[in-house]
């Protein structure tokens, strides 16, 4: 072991956050997951709430993400975590609950359950992984992935004549008036990263103030199944992704606004 | 308390909130409704939580998230809702969580109709959703006993952290007849949820719950985890009434609705001389096997009536092993048989074995 | 002792809730009781029958094909249930609706014009009541003071003022039985 | 002197190599001879002496491999109230 | 044409095509997306339909308005994909239209993990959701048993009107050997559609496909008229392979991959003397019980082998009805039985019976 | 049989659609189900099409719709008319194909496959029968239950706090690129049920104009499990049903708006 | 001599009363003596020959009882093109 | 005649492929053949190892447990299959990678320096090929033209332009085979 000694001028600006847990993650090299996990470490540190804080795992990439999060966990069926967090929450209303779902999880197999739970406002925040992509399966074509994109099951690039165009769940969730505070952030760098965090955390907040459902769509990159490297992975993101998923908040209810203008 | 004259799908409603029901999830069908209209009066009355959820699939999958948190937590649906409730069985069952569902069948395949039915012998008893599994499946034969098998299935699935499923039909839901309500128990306070539970991970390690096993040798232990609690529950569950079987030579063997009719048919039967006595099991799962097993060196035969063209007669044949013939009668559609249809039948059996 | 009764009409003429009368005043005088409602397939209106079983013993089969008893309160169920009726059993006929008269001898049959008797009580939804006093008084199980008493527990809100109309078409309806 | 510090949990790295984008002091890069027990080429500290602690590369980085330090401000004269 | 090394996954998929499927509606499932994944490669090509459905739920409800219309269609997935289309299959089955499933099942309950299982067979043969119904289960052993068996799934499903469900696991789905692919069968036009179909009402009266049937006397009729069809499936399409069978003393009972692990196990208690024979159902329903019955008059005891808690053994058992000791070995999780697991319960099987 | 002469100078103006069969519906007195039938019913007469029409019923009160439309029918699993349609459409593009949907049916358990059929632009058109409740069995709570409305799922009234608030659809699907034309109308009167069928007539064109998806929402009544008299029915929903959700087209394409242009 | 005239389906009318309310000659009413075969009063004409044939009655009937003739205009001399 | 091959490694080190390879080349050659693969649990990376059986009559399990023959790539899987192999087998080690030698005698064991050759040859990733000739030239079932055929026809294109490192890899590993 190697002991490192800390200048005494020293102060510490970053460390682990304490609501991760101290195993490896089994994500590709450079897949945004680890960073949207950390950032949620990150805001439930702060906000003092980690041992009052139950997550709930999609069936995806991030399907183990309870051996990361250092709280109680559990693992949805696919697309099923807001039905999960409603009977949780419904039960345990002093507790701060969590989903964390893929585009797959949440726009395909779970949209009736991510709709029905915005809409009756359930008060359980939901990070909402848009990689454009079914990572865990190998790659096969998302409701999000973009027009024109080739994946394992759409070989020719999505054809939005039989597929449809993708679907911007931010917009559409902030139709309902369930949904306190909605937004989209991207992770594609430091700025967005930070952006992405304040975001996170007004929706942690927006919980605990109990103001409604809030979700944070953040737009992300699977380099594997994107058959790209890493750096460029975010550069074609940033440039194709972000154009068609507008970056910004799409709901901010009074309450949350008031919220807003506290920080 | 004084008995009252009470309906099904109220009673099995009330006999919960009685059980310390905490929360109750769930979606309207026919002939299951009451049960939905019961609590989503009474509940909110108690302070508990009521929700109508979606959908069936999200309806089994609240109930999941409630009973990871450890709450006391019940759906209950009618035929088609139950099968959409398969996948979210399967986890509940290998996430080791206690659920409470009720069905109350209705004729099948399909959409079919409202009427009686005991189809969903097989989907209950066999398996819940993929992989293996069996639920504990009590079957009432008459109100009290759906009362009591109700409050018996919180126990048990509390007791075995696995689900119990009360399977009867619309007409149990619908009829009335005198029962008991037992006292109301006190809801476990939040703060004395099990262990196991995701209450947050204050002063403790955190709890997973998951039914992901990547390596097949640990989801091999699971399973074998999950067997052997089968097997726990086959030797301890097992419950069953017999009616004047001690001296029977023929058998009737039938559950729910359909064994309450046998009781008829069994009365009607010694009238005309015939010795017959009649097994109702109360726990589909664990079925009595041991003691057909048993019955069947007695009796010369033994008819199994079910509403539905035959399923529980392959567990009565499975326990039997061709010691002794077991012949089927059945209805289809949503028809109880009654016991004029079953004298013939016991009839053809006597002359026949 | 079992008697197994059957209330049939269509849909509003209150068949199914005079069997829930009888039936609680059978448990009130200390009989096991099952009450079980048919509903036609129609989603609304349509046939709506019930049977009642009364015993001294533990009660197996809640439904029956043949009754010892019926009401039959329009004509498609003077159809199914008039041949119905066990040999010694009695069946009680809304006049007022079903034209044709049972030629049975094997049972007690009772043609009673309900339907007028309840419109001179002032409501013409009191025919089952009538019908099912005759059926009571006919039968001797249960004491008709029961069926009142069951009124008086059990007649919806909604209804209470019509509680002595009630009593008075259950009366009328017993006071066609001779002695 | 250093105006910050990075320790880097070596065997967390994937050799994702984004943190090496980030840095504005161009002081990470990718170690070339040697493997970590994951079988990564991990991210190592060129200059160190250049680090300023602004922690972007923890920002960035989806393993949290880095923990950063930053030199405290020597205490300035507070500012007057205005 | 020539043998050529193939997938078993895509296997299955390319003998869908030349088989004349039109259409395919599914959803991402390991270990099966590959099936998914050749179509939608190789159907745009043939300028037929491919379309990644929502979710499974969906995937059949599209299948069965596909079918509704005439086409020939399939869907594929695994454990707890076919779990979610519990409630479609059970409609399919009552309204009568053709439709073959894929399940390439995988290690459960619940979320479970990809490696190869068997399982689903209760939730298979017993079943299609809720009522009473039997699909057409086909169990390969080999890739070109699977490529046959897909192909005779189709006709299977069109002759009888009724689900046809392949199943097998991802070991098969995965592995590759040498097989033949059937030629292309031209697609059937629109316009020769069966007459039953929803294809407008022109110049005939309306078709209706429903599966509802208010009246319990008529729901009886068409349950009647299903398990006549069952009947009749029963008598006619009942198919497995024997081995070494004709002089056997003890019989293994084990299907798909299982199965030919067991043909290994033959051979080698062969070797050491044993007369082991070993009958490998195809049809998992209907049953091969009449020749099992048979053989348990010839051996001295069966073993039974799968890759679960034991599920086809209850079949055999109802089969065998007690004429010969039934032995059950299993592996669970995703782990398959190999030869040197199997030869010690053949050696026990021996000295016990 | 009574023979009717008819004068030689009058013309018929009014007559039993031919896409409707003889057969007396099931539907309470009343019922608006029975008006939209006829609208239907009208407008594929209108557009000749009865003959390659193919229809989906819902599981709900018009579960038996398919007895009284003259053309082939299908009848879906609740919820799944939307898949269901889709999977007929993709087989025989040149056939037309509607869907007729309760609330419960299109706004709970079948809020994905609405959702995601018309995100994908499938080419059908969806008759949504918005009643506020689940009448056929027996008066629920619908996602389209108003506030404070009394059902017997919801016996103190809706409660927007644990139910959340009615869902628009015909807004929410409006989000979504692949509707080309979304309306919402009401038969609550003779102006609005010729509205109503001139959307129809729309949304059914828009189909054989291959522009995209379609759907008209259609305000409706229950009176039976409202419990109220008919045109007392009539009178509340023209008070409380319109005043939440307003009439109207919320989606109109530009191939749709010139559609209604050449009109 | 009435511009309009209706015939009514009676049998399938249930009796809801829409088109009594919606006709603008106010000249619909349910039957007070007599049910129809469904067992439900139906809608009879109190005075044909105000009936104009607007059919608004047909237009709210959920059960399609009526069908509606009108008086044919009688020919009209053609108006000179602007 | 039946031989169960075993080749393990871990994923990108081409276990999978030249398993396809052999397998290709035994079909050609006439005989029944499988290949199964089978991945670790991990979603990316970790273990890869196929398991081929070339037989001359119907092949029962595609799986086994003692193969006849085995390749092994890195440590992890000397330290699965080195004690595996039956006896009589074949044993080729990557000795570039695998440093701990076998002491088996019962089993013909190469440990060949196969990622140093394939360095040699100009690229790391031929290693398993390298084994591959090995393991073809000691076996003696296929021929090693067949495996050159099945490189000819299943080399994805977009590895074609080392299609010749490709068979001298395999040619350089037969080499190391002593007569
Ligand atoms: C019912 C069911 N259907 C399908 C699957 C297979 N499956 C696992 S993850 C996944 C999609 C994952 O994609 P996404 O939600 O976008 O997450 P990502 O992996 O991209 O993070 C699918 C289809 C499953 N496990 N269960
Ligand atoms: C899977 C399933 N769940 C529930 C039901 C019961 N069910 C039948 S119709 C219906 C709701 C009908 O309401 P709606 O769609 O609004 O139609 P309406 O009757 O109001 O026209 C429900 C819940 C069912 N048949 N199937
Ligand atoms: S497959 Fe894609 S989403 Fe999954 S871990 Fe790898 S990079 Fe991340
Ligand atoms: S803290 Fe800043 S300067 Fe230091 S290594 Fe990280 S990114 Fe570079
Ligand atoms: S970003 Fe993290 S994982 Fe990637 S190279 Fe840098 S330290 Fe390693
Ligand atoms: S219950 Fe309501 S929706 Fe159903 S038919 Fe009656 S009025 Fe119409
Ligand atoms: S056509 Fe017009 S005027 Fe004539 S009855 Fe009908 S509504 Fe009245
Ligand atoms: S609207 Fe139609 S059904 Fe209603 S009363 Fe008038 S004619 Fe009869
Ligand atoms: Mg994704
Ligand atoms: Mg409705």
């Amino acid at each position: 072991m190697v002991t490192v000694e800390i200048p005494a001028d020293m102060e510490l600006v970053y460390k682990r956050p304490q609501s991760l847990t101290e195993t490896h993650t089994h994500y590709c090299p450079g897949c945004t997951h680890g960073i949207i996990h950390r950032l949620i470490a990150e805001v439930i540190d702060e906000l003092g709430i980690r041992e009052r804080t139950i997550g709930i795992a999609p069936v995806g990439c991030s399907v183990l993400a309870y051996y990361y999060f250092n709280m109680d966990f559990a693992e949805a069926a696919h697309g099923r975590a807001p039905a999960m967090a409603t009977g949780i929450k419904r039960v345990s209303p002093d507790r701060v609950v969590f989903t964390y779902q893929g585009d797959g999880d949440l726009a395909a197999i779970g949209t009736a359950e991510i709709i029905q739970a915005a809409n009756r406002g359930e008060l359980f925040t939901t990070i909402f992984v848009n990689n454009a992509i079914y990572g865990m399966t190998g790659g096969q074509m998302a409701p999000t992935t973009l027009p024109g994109q080739v994946t394992t099951s759409s070989p020719t690039g999505r054809d939005v004549e039989t597929a449809g165009f993708p679907m911007k769940m931010a917009e559409l969730l902030a139709v309902l008036p369930g949904a306190a505070y909605v937004t989209r952030q991207a992770v594609f760098d430091p700025r967005g990263i930070h952006r992405t965090r304040a975001a996170i955390k007004l929706a942690f907040q927006t919980q605990l103030a109990e103001l409604g459902f809030s979700l944070v769509e953040v737009l992300s990159t699977c380099n594997t199944n994107w058959h790209m490297g890493v750096v460029e992975a975010l550069e074609w993101a940033k440039k194709h992704m972000v154009a068609y998923y507008p970056l910004g908040d799409t709901k901010v209810s009074d309450g949350v606004r008031a919220l807003m203008e506290t920080r | 308390m004084a008995k009252e004259l009470l309906e099904g799908n109220a009673a099995i409603a009330e006999a919960a909130i009685r059980a310390g029901l905490e929360a109750y999830f769930g979606y309207p069908i026919t002939p299951q409704t009451e049960v939905l209209e019961h609590l989503a009066r009474r509940l909110p009355e108690e302070g508990r939580v009521f929700l109508q959820a979606e959908s069936e699939v999200a309806s089994i999958n609240m109930v999941y998230g409630a009973a990871c948190a450890g709450a006391r937590v019940m759906t209950s649906s009618s035929s088609p809702g139950i099968s959409l409730m398969q996948e979210g069985l399967s986890y509940i069952a290998c996430s080791e969580v206690p659920a409470v569902v009720i069905n109350i069948m209705r004729g099948g395949p399909g959409l079919g109709n409202v009427a009686p039915s005991q189809g969903d012998y097989f989907q209950a008893v066999k398996m819940a959703g993929h992989g293996d599994f069996h639920p504990i499946v009590l079957a009432p034969g008459n109100i009290q006993e759906a009362i009591d098998l109700v409050v018996l299935a919180f126990d048990l699935a509390e007791k075995y952290r696995t689900i119990a499923m009360v399977v009867a039909d619309g007409s149990l839901g619908q009829m009335m007849e005198p029962a008991e309500l037992p006292p109301m128990r006190p809801v476990r306070p939040p703060a004395e949820r099990p262990p196991w539970a995701l209450t947050g991970a204050r002063g403790r390690q955190p709890n997973i719950i998951t039914s992901l096993y990547l390596e097949p040798e640990v989801l091999e232990e699971v399973n074998l985890r999950l067997q052997a609690k089968l097997q726990e529950i086959a030797a301890n569950e097992v419950r069953w009434k017999e009616y004047s079987s001690e001296d029977a030579d023929l058998l009737l063997v039938a559950f729910g609705t359909v064994g309450r009719v046998c009781q008829t048919a069994v009365r009607e039967a010694r009238r005309q001389g015939l010795k017959v006595g009649l097994l109702r099991p109360i726990t589909l799962w664990p079925f009595p096997s041991a003691r057909l097993a048993e019955l069947a060196g007695q009796v010369r035969g033994m008819l199994v009536v079910e509403m539905n063209a035959g399923q529980m007669v392959e567990d009565v044949r499975l326990a039997v092993e061709g010691r002794c013939p077991v012949r089927f009668y059945g209805r289809l559609g949503g028809i109880i048989p009654l016991p004029d249809e079953i004298l013939p039948e016991l009839e053809r059996l006597d002359k026949e074995c | 002792m079992q008697e197994e009764i059957i209330i049939s009409g269509f849909g509003g003429q209150g068949a199914l809730f005079s069997g829930q009368l009888l039936a609680f005043a059978a448990m009130d005088s200390g009989f096991h009781v099952t009450w079980i409602p048919s509903y036609g397939p129609e989603m609304r209106g349509g046939k709506a029958r019930c049977t009642v079983v009364i015993s001294d013993q533990e009660i197996g089969s809640p439904l029956v094909r043949r009754p010892s008893a019926a009401i039959v309160l329009n004509i498609p169920s003077m159809e199914a249930f008039e041949p119905a009726v066990k040999p010694g059993g009695v069946l009680v006929v809304n006049s007022s609706l079903v034209p044709q008269r049972s030629e049975r001898t094997d049972i007690r049959v009772f043609h009673i014009p309900a339907s007028d008797i309840a419109t001179e009580l002032g409501n013409i939804r009191l025919a089952n009541v009538v019908c099912l006093g005759t059926l009571v008084q006919a039968i001797g199980v249960v004491p008709l003071e029961a069926v009142e008493q069951a009124l008086d527990n059990h007649l919806p809100e909604r209804h209470r003022k019509l509680l002595g109309a009630n009593k008075a078409a259950l009366r009328r309806g017993a006071a066609l039985v001779g002695g | 002197m250093a105006k910050g510090m990075v320790l880097i949990d070596e065997d967390r790295c994937k050799g994702c190599g984004l943190c090496v984008t980030v840095c504005p002091q161009h002081i990470l890069r990718l170690a070339e001879d040697r493997f970590n027990t994951k079988g990564y080429r991990p991210v190592e500290v060129v200059a160190p002496e250049a680090c300023t602690g602004c922690a972007l590369c923890a920002t960035i980085c989806p393993d949290v491999v880095f923990t950063v330090y930053r030199r405290k401000r020597p205490p300035q004269p507070a500012a007057v109230a205005a």
